[in-house]
Order: structure tokens, then sequence, then C-alpha cells
């Protein structure tokens, strides 16, 4: 269902800053609309994004109703060593998602 | 042209207070002067028909039945729903006394 | 106020300057207005300018001795059109009493009040026009300039770039892949990027069936989107894919010597490249003091007069003009009420509240036209939109409505020319 | 108009489309009404204290890059970068980001260290109005610094109501 859109670097230099782009497929629903019977809409969105290298957390943010649908989130890091970047998206009703890609540091 | 030129300037020679020349201008009413960018003069032939030589009566009819949607139409309609009634009447009196 | 002494008294030739004095001037001397801007708002402007006060000194001034239109332009690219036919000159205005002065704005002194031309020509005047229209906005995208721009033409101000982008869509093999950049709000001609992916497809489809167009845009959102989403479905399956912000379609940089773009999630390497980039008002706007920190112009929504600089108006692609877009069709109209108000204004009187009209026809194929229209007033400092009015051509018409609207663009197109240059 | 409607008459399709924004391309919405909700200086600075503990905000080392005037109020792109050395001894914690006067004035808290290399996050975001969006940093000292800027929203000219 989810689908993630992830750049990051399959190469970098020991010690190199990498920036990582990642888009991540949600309407991010406000909770701030009505529906035309006048009901409110409940909010869905996503609210928790971590960022993990090697199992390190790197990265965290903490997402509100003010953040435009298909949550797009850029970040650095310095590439340490080879391995493994994890990407992970949760949020309301139980929505997770995530997204591995591998680095080669030399 | 030369008619509103010549008036203008009669008007400018006879001039008694600055808020006098703003009368003197003949300014086409409100929203008139946008409509002439498709709606040519007579001897242009486009697809657009002229508004000149139509009476303020046909041009009015033919605006409100755009707005109202009696008369389909391409672009008119959305056009027509953006003036009032005395805007329209405003508009067609002006067309209507273009040569 | 007039400050100047007038010498240009000739150039107000068969009217008596007893007619002209205007109880706030001096008695002899005429108001003098100068345009910047040779194109649908200046042209426009002038003209009206002269026209609503005969015996005012109205001065045209623009760099270029022949006006290439942008409006179906996109024909010209796909061969449909000749570049010819988007020619206009400025004969007809300057038979109409208006001077045309055949130089580039450069400096503007707004306390003065007094151009200054390339060529050193100054110009004094009681209100100043200005409707320079866009410049491209060269840092706005990197890797992408004048240079690269011969190989990645923008063909988003019409002439040379044009026939170069029709040369190369002609030269290119059937198979290859053209790709075009498309940039975030503002800039010219909002439906524009999407008239010319539908040409260009309907141009592969018809003859380089192989080949195809990939849209990258900067946006997820733009003018008429629902009608062309759903004729670039009926119409182009296999020959336009559009990818807009949120699926990676945002262009961060170019790479022109191998026609690659490089977005947010990957590159593409095109056979031919339609980069249209970041656009601001052209750089007089910036020089007389009249664009502010978001590269376009503040203006008043009655009269166009800059919020920066007392004295000066501005109107068509440069002004920040609300809900209004930037189109022809705007300039035209805006220029027709902008010469009202400053025509009012020069006499002493109050301008009006004016309508503003706003049309813009895009072509899907050259017989398939849509439209999106507005009706438009100013409203708590802006120009907005009245409510109720406007909106797009219907989702649900029948192919003889979107052959009239193809024929109304040309017939707009026409009459607009006509009046304006004609 | 964006700068001028009152949150009382943002009633039409136009406005809820821009105030609220879920609509991408193709998505059907079947919004008609937007409650009229929106936040005050006061509530951001309510929202400033959460973040800081009611500490001191110093002006100045926090940039925020956004496009100064916007035309789609539901995708306002946004880059803040902090001047910091991003050391063991000296980097920043934390980037917030709140704004003044959208319904809820929190956009996003990010929690980042040196192993970062640089102090700098991008989104985009929401932006119901023309209005002041301010970027607070916290750096390893404990201490806060911020950075504003003024945005201008307008209506998204010759956009479609996708409604």
């Amino acid at each position: 269902m989810a689908r993630a859109l992830v750049n990051i670097p399959p190469k970098a230099k020991r010690g190199e800053v990498i920036t990582i782009r990642t888009l991540m497929s949600h309407q991010m629903e406000t909770g701030f609309r009505y529906s035309t019977t006048g009901a409110p809409i409940p909010r869905d969105i996503i609210t928790t994004f971590i960022a993990t290298y090697n199992g390190e957390e790197i990265f965290r943010a903490e997402l509100f109703p003010a953040i435009a649908a298909n949550p797009f989130i850029t970040f650095t890091t310095v590439a340490t060593e080879s391995g493994t970047i994890e990407l992970t998206w949760r949020g309301d009703n139980g929505f997770a998602a995530s997204e591995q890609a591998t680095i080669t540091v030399e | 042209m030369a008619g509103r030129a010549l008036f203008v300037g009669l008007m400018l020679l006879a001039s008694v207070t600055p808020g006098a020349h703003a009368a003197t201008l003949e300014l086409p009413p409100a929203g008139a002067s946008s409509c002439g960018g498709c709606h040519a003069p007579p001897g242009v032939d486009t697809a657009v028909p002229t508004l000149h030589g139509k009476t303020a009566a046909e041009i009015v009819a033919q605006m409100q039945s755009f707005r109202s949607g009696a008369q389909p139409s391409t672009v008119m309609d959305r056009i027509a729903k953006g003036f009032t009634d005395p805007e329209i009447e405003a508009i067609a009196a002006w067309y209507a006394r273009q040569k | 106020m007039m400050k100047h002494a007038i010498s240009r008294r000739g150039v107000i030739a068969g009217l008596g300057a007893v007619t002209l004095g205007a109880p706030f001037v001096s008695a002899q001397a005429a108001p003098r207005v100068v345009v910047i801007g040779g194109g649908f708002g200046g042209a426009t402007a002038a003209r009206e300018m002269k026209a609503l006060l005969p015996g005012a000194d109205v001065v045209l001034v623009t760099n270029e001795r022949t006006f290439t239109a942008c409006p179906f332009s996109n024909l010209v690219i796909v061969g449909e059109r000749e570049l010819t036919a988007q020619e206009f000159g400025y004969r007809s205005i300057e038979k109409a009493g208006v001077r045309v002065a055949y130089s580039a704005a450069k400096s503007v002194d707004g306390s003065a009040r007094v151009l200054t031309l390339e060529d050193g020509t100054t110009l004094p005047f009681d209100r100043l026009i200005a409707s320079p229209g866009i410049d491209i906005n060269w840092e706005g995208l990197p890797g992408y300039g004048m240079a690269a721009a011969e190989k990645m033409p923008h063909a988003w101000k019409a002439g040379t770039q044009t026939t170069l982008l029709r040369r190369q869509l002609e030269a290119m093999d059937d198979g290859g892949l053209v790709v075009m950049a498309v940039p975030a709000n503002p800039y010219r001609c909002p439906p524009g990027p999407y008239e010319r992916a539908s040409l260009i497809a309907h141009y592969l489809k018809t003859r380089k069936p192989k080949s195809k167009l990939l849209v990258l845009d900067a946006k997820d959102m733009f003018s008429k989107q629902r009608l062309f989403l759903s004729a670039w479905a009926a119409l182009f399956p296999d020959h336009l894919e559009w990818v807009g912000l949120s699926k990676g379609g945002k262009v961060l940089s170019v790479e022109p010597e191998s026609l690659t773009f490089v977005t947010e999630f990957g590159r593409h390497t095109a056979a031919v490249a339609n980069v249209i980039p970041p656009q601001r008002a052209a750089a007089i706007a910036a020089a007389a003091g009249i664009a502010d920190a978001t590269g376009w112009c503040p203006i008043d929504p009655a009269t166009f007069e800059s919020r920066l600089v007392p004295g000066i108006h501005v109107l068509g692609d440069a002004s920040i003009a609300g809900a209004m877009p930037k189109s022809a069709f705007s300039a035209n109209a805006q220029a027709k009420v902008c010469a009202a108000a400053v025509a009012t204004l020069l006499t002493g009187g109050t301008p009006p509240e004016p309508r503003l009209i706003n049309t813009c026809y895009s072509l899907v194929t050259p017989d398939y036209g849509i439209s999106v229209a507005g009706v438009y007033h100013p409203a708590g400092g802006v120009i907005a939109e009245i409510k109720g009015s406007g909106g797009v051509s219907r989702a649900d018409a029948p192919p003889d409505v979107r052959a009239a609207e193809a024929l109304y663009a040309k017939g707009w197109f026409t009459t607009v020319t006509r009046e304006v240059f004609g | 108009m964006p700068s001028t409607c009152k949150p009382s008459n943002l009633t039409s399709r136009r406005d809820a489309l821009r105030l609220m924004g879920a609509a991408t391309a193709g998505y059907a919405l079947t919004i008609v009404r937007v409650t009229p909700l929106a936040a005050t200086p006061a509530d951001m600075r309510t929202a400033i204290e959460k973040i800081t503990g009611g500490a001191k905000v110093s002006a100045g080392r926090v940039h925020l890059e956004i496009p100064p005037l916007v035309e789609n109020g539901n995708t306002v792109p946004c880059a803040v970068t902090v001047d910091s050395p991003m050391t063991a001894a000296d980097h920043v914690r934390a980037i917030h980001i709140v704004t003044e006067k959208n319904p809820q004035p929190n956009v996003i808290s990010c929690r980042l260290g040196p192993r970062a290399g640089r102090a700098t996050v991008s989104t985009r975001m929401r932006l119901s109005d023309t209005q002041t969006v301010v970027a607070i940093a916290e750096m390893s000292n404990g201490s806060f610094w911020s950075g504003s800027v003024n945005i201008i929203i307008t209506l998204g000219a010759c956009l479609e109501d996708l409604i």
C-alpha cells in the first residue's frame, strides 16, 4: 500500500556528510475538516519518522497535521561505515511502513 | 475615438475643478473594456461574434440567459456569473453606443 | 505634479496646448505617460492611454522592433504554425499617436520621475506604466544558464528559442525521450506547460509514435489539471507521462552536456530537453525599485499603482495580480483598466472600481480546446475572483464543444493582436 | 483571498482546499465546509513555551528558507539550517517549526545530533494564510535560538477546484 520514495547515496567516503531524501505517500488528513454531511473527518496522519544507521537512531521527527500530504523529509548524516540505513514511518490507525537501503563506505 | 478626443479636449478647456475632469473622461463601465479581448469590432472574422451593432436589450438578454444556463455556452456562462444585472445593463448600454 | 519644463510640446502636434491644461498642471503642460514594455500589456496600455487622453504625450519603450507573441507559440514548436504568424510591429501604435522608443529601459528615478534608456535617452514622466514581463531567473535552477538554454531550450520567450525547440523535435529519431521540466508557481502562463506537453504528445503520436514525453513537475496541482489529465489519459496514454511533485517530479538541477535532469529521487536523460525555468519580473522592475523580495511587483488592485514607488503602475506578468494569472489576456485587460485609472488620476479624478476578466485557452490538440475563465475585482487590498464566477470548461463536454473552444482560442488571438497591434 | 479571508467566511470550496489541502491530483474531495479554526500568536507562544520549557529563546543562528511568495499553501517547501559545528561538544539537539495562524501551531519537531554532520532539515508544510513561520533550534548546551520569516500566500491563480 504505502509507497515511499527514498534517495540515499549507494556509496560514500568515510566521514562524508550525505543527504537523505524521503517521501511517503500519505494524504495526511488534518482532522480539521468536515464532510458534506457536516461530520468531522477524523485525523489520519503520519506522526513519527525514524531513521537508523546499522540499528542506531540517527534522526527522528514528530509530524503534525501542518505537514503537507505525502510527507517529504530531507536530513543529513555522516557516512561512518558500510551497512544499512532503515527508515520507518508510523502514524494514526496503525500506519506503519519502512524502507531499507544499503550504503558502501570506503 | 476622434469624438472622444474632441470631447475630452473641450471639457478640459472648460475645466473648473480637478474633480470635474474625471467625469469628462468617457470611461467604459466596469468590466466592459475586458470584453474587447475576444469580441472584435465588425470586419474581423473570428468565431466570436461582435458586440457592436447589438442593442442593449439584446446584450442584456443574452448575458442573463448565459448566466442562468438557459443558453448553453462554452465560456460565457462562467463570465456572466461575475456580473450583476446593473453591471450587465451598463456594459450593454455602453456597447450599444459604440459604432 | 509637473516638475519639468515641457520640451516635447512639438510632439503633440495637432492639438492646441490650451486644450491640454489641467488645472493642477502648469497651463501648457501635456501629461506625460511613459510605458515600459512592448508586449500585450504595455502596447495595450500605450494605445489605450492615447485613446483616453489624446492630449497626453505617450511614449512606449520597447527594445524590440518586432514583438513575438507567446500565445499559440506552442503550435509553432510542433510545426502546426509558423513563427511569422506570431510577429507584430508597432507601426499602427505609432500611427495612433504613441511615440515608440526602441531601446531598453535601464533605470528609473522614482522621485524625480525620470526613466533612462540604454541608449542614454531620458524620459521624464508624470505617470509611468511598467509592463516589462518576465526574465528567466538564471540562478534559479543549478546547471541551467544562457549557454545551457542553447542545448536545453526554454522556449518560454517566443522567438529563436521557439524555433530551436522545434528543430530539435524535428531532428529527433523516432523512439526518443522528450523531457520537460516545469517549475513551481509563480511563472508566466500557468497552463502553458501543459498545453505544450499536450501538443508535443500529439506531435509524437502522429509523427514519431515510438517516442514519449516525460513531464517532470515541481507541483502536484496545476491549471485545468482535471481536464488535461483526462484528455491525456484518453488521447496520449502511450506518449505522455506526467510526474508531479509527490511522485518525485521536482527537478533539482540539470546537466546540459548530457541533457540530464536530476530530480529529488532520480535522473532522466533526454533526447530532446525542454526546461521551463523559474522566473521573476524583468530586471527593470528591480532597477526601478518596484519589485519586492519575492522578485515580483506588489500593486494596488484598483489602479495597478506600485505599492513601493508612487507614480509607477505595474501590470501584466511582472505584477502580483492576486487571483489573476500571468496571461496575455490578463495583461490586455489590466492594461485597459490601468490606462483608465492613470487617465483619471491625471485629470484629477478618482479611479472607479474596476472589473477584470481573464480567459485562458489551452489547446490539447489543434482542434481540442479547453479554458479557464474568471471575473475579478479589488477586494481586501488584492485582486480577487468574484465568488461564483469563473471556472474551467465542463469535464463532460462533447467533441464539438472542444472544437468550438479551439476556434474561440484562435478568435481571441486574432482579436487581441488586432486590437493591440493592428 | 487568502490574505483577506476571515475565519468566519472560509466557506468556499476553494478556501476549503487551500486551508486544509489534502488534495492531490485526482484525489476526490468531499469537503464543503471548513471549521473556522485559526491559531493566534498567543497559541504560537504557548507552543514555543512547551518546546522550550519556558527557557529564553534568542534570535539568530537559525535560517529558514521558504519561497517568499507561495501560490499554493498546501505544499510550501521549507528548509531550516542552524549555524553549528555539529561536534559532540557543540551541536543541535532539535529543530522545531511552528506557525502563527495555522489551526495548530506545530509543524514538525526533529531530533538530531552530531552524527547529522550538518544541522539542516527540509520538509513541505501547509500554510493556511499569509503568516509568520518560526524555526527554533535547541543546542547541546541547552540554549534555544530562533529564526522567523513572513510568508505571503496568494490564491493559486488559474488553479482548478478539484472537488
